[in-house]
């Protein structure tokens, strides 16, 4: 099962990346990018059960960190066109 | 007992996620394929992380899948709501229907 | 003080549970890193100056997390059956919600409960209502019943 | 065909396909993302090839870090591409005698995980015995960055310290001056 797990990892990673291949919007390509990572952690996770080195966590787990912190990192760029933007402060002053 | 269990628990797990990579490829529009990669991000990533505690002996190995589980329950919605809101800023219209 | 010293704590357990070595070389390294993490912060937080206060019921938000997986599995088999089904059957829409919760927590905590169940994404949220995107009417119409935000309401003191 | 050469074939896939994606794409922005893909990819594909410590750095340092710095590139300059006007025949030929010459090498290259590898005969067996002793860190990988080849490793880390301070030195003003200027808007 676990090889199994593996290999349909693969196929749904080929089937999101051919939504960050036809776009259309940026959007779905971050969302894609995004979802790819999450594919990756567990593809990680698995792989390193399929192949007896459980140790492959680290980077799975290190792997999830990079994710969420690239995805809201390029999402600020997008809604601040600034990565040194202090962009929750800001939006606190207006409100 | 508990390896018939955790294989069960990864087939559901690789169901879930090639249920939320399919709807990524079919979903009309960005809001919609946001649900769907909802789908692998929760109950398929939950699935196959316990899946594979119930495989394990080592405590280490228990203790990095669990925070890799937690992590991804708390990152996961906030990266979901900041794409949502990043998009609609963006101008990116959601395709409604309102039959009623 | 205590906040620092309970984080530099957090931190520490952390390092301790993910490096499995105990000789003073590698104890020695995590105590400079943790240090230098606690300095970090420490002037993060004078730079931005916000402070979160996590005051819940944590007994009722135990239960909560149980009702709060049993409706995420629900969602998943309703989204994850749209998704197999050979003809597309959604009706995406936007619904407006009134937060029901009052603290700021408390509405974090509702925003992001409704995130995690497919088929509703909080787009936006503010002091009196949530906007969201609904995949199907049936889970607009599970939202708009209100039952989620009134739980969340229970854990606030 | 086994799992580990399907994942593998499908990992490269998705770095050929993303490779071709980035160089048909005009729009900047969907490149970088694109490229975040291909780092991922190449993180997973080390991964599988065994090679934990550098498929960390390619996660951290490709996926991570330089999608954020091309982002801020971006922010400096345009975000599409402009259209070239020159030939382009040339170039083609040199990536095409680049690869034969690559294709051919290919066959000198040693079986992956084959011990009697020239890379894994040399100083590899006095690494992998002696680290415990002689350095004292449970991963062989950092004791030969950070002991047997430290000097090696300062220079490195020199040279990037030096390009880091460049970089910081043409691009602070540019960031200082657009920030202050927002500020004043709002």
């Amino acid at each position: 099962m676990i090889a199994a797990a593996a290999v349909v990892l693969v196929v749904s990673m080929a089937m999101v990346l051919v939504r960050a291949l036809r776009g259309p919007t940026l959007y779905d390509r971050i969302l894609a990018a995004n979802h790819m990572g999450s594919s990756a952690v567990l593809l990680i996770a698995v792989y390193g059960f399929f192949d007896g080195r459980p140790e492959f966590l680290d980077i799975a787990l290190a792997y999830a960190l990079i994710n969420f912190i690239a995805t809201i990192a390029v999402l600020k760029y997008f809604a601040y066109g600034d990565l040194g933007a202090a962009g929750v402060r800001e939006e606190r002053n207006d409100a | 007992m508990p390896d018939i269990l955790a294989d069960l628990l990864l087939g559901i797990g690789i169901l879930f996620t090639l249920a939320g990579s399919l709807g990524m490829l079919r979903f009309p529009d960005f809001y919609t394929r946001l649900h769907a990669a909802g789908v692998t991000e929760t109950l398929g990533m939950i699935a196959i992380v316990t899946g594979l505690m119930l495989k394990t002996e080592s405590s280490g190995t228990l203790v990095r899948l669990v925070f890799i589980g937690v992590f991804m329950l708390v990152t996961v919605p906030i990266a979901s709501h900041a794409l949502a809101k990043a998009a609609r800023h963006g101008g990116v219209r959601p395709a409604l229907r309102e039959e009623e | 003080m205590a906040r620092k010293i309970a984080f530099a704590g957090i931190l520490g357990t952390l390092w301790i549970l993910l490096s499995g070595h105990y000789s003073p070389l590698f104890v020695g390294l995590g105590v400079v890193s943790v240090a230098l993490v606690t300095l970090m912060v420490h002037r993060m937080n004078r730079a931005d100056g916000t402070r979160y206060e996590l005051r819940v019921r944590w007994l009722a938000f135990g239960r909560y997390v149980l009702w709060l997986f049993v409706q995420i599995v629900r969602a998943n088999v309703e989204v994850a059956r749209l998704a197999f089904r050979p003809r597309l059957e959604l009706s995406p829409r936007m619904v407006r919600v009134r937060a029901l919760p009052r603290t700021e927590l408390g509405r974090v905590i509702y925003g992001n409960s409704i995130t995690l169940t497919p088929g509703t994404v909080t787009v936006h949220l503010d002091d009196e209502e949530v906007e969201v995107h609904a995949l199907t009417r049936e889970s607009a119409a599970a939202l708009e019943s209100g039952a989620m935000g009134r739980r969340v309401a229970e854990l606030e003191r | 065909m086994s799992t580990w050469h399907l994942i593998n074939a499908g990992l490269l896939g998705f770095m050929v396909a993303v490779a071709i994606a980035v160089a048909a794409l005009r729009n900047l922005f969907a490149a970088v993302m694109l490229f975040a893909i291909y780092s991922l990819s190449a993180a997973t594909l080390f991964v599988a090839l065994d090679a934990v410590d550098v498929a960390f750095t390619e996660a951290a340092v490709g996926a991570g870090i330089s999608s954020i710095l091309m982002l801020a590139t971006l922010a400096a300059t345009d975000g599409r591409e402009k259209q070239h006007r020159h030939r382009r025949a040339l170039p083609l030929v040199l990536c095409l005698a680049l690869a034969v010459v690559l294709f051919a090498g290919l066959h000198d290259l040693a079986p992956v995980g084959d011990p009697a590898a020239p890379a894994h005969v040399h100083v590899a067996p006095r690494y992998l015995s002696e680290t415990a002793t002689e350095v004292g860190v449970p991963n062989v990988v950092t004791a030969v960055l950070a002991s047997y080849r430290g000097y090696d490793t300062l220079g490195e880390a020199v040279v990037i310290f030096t390009a880091g301070l460049g970089v910081t030195a043409l691009l602070g003003g540019h960031f200082r001056r657009r920030r202050s200027g927002k500020n004043g808007d709002v």
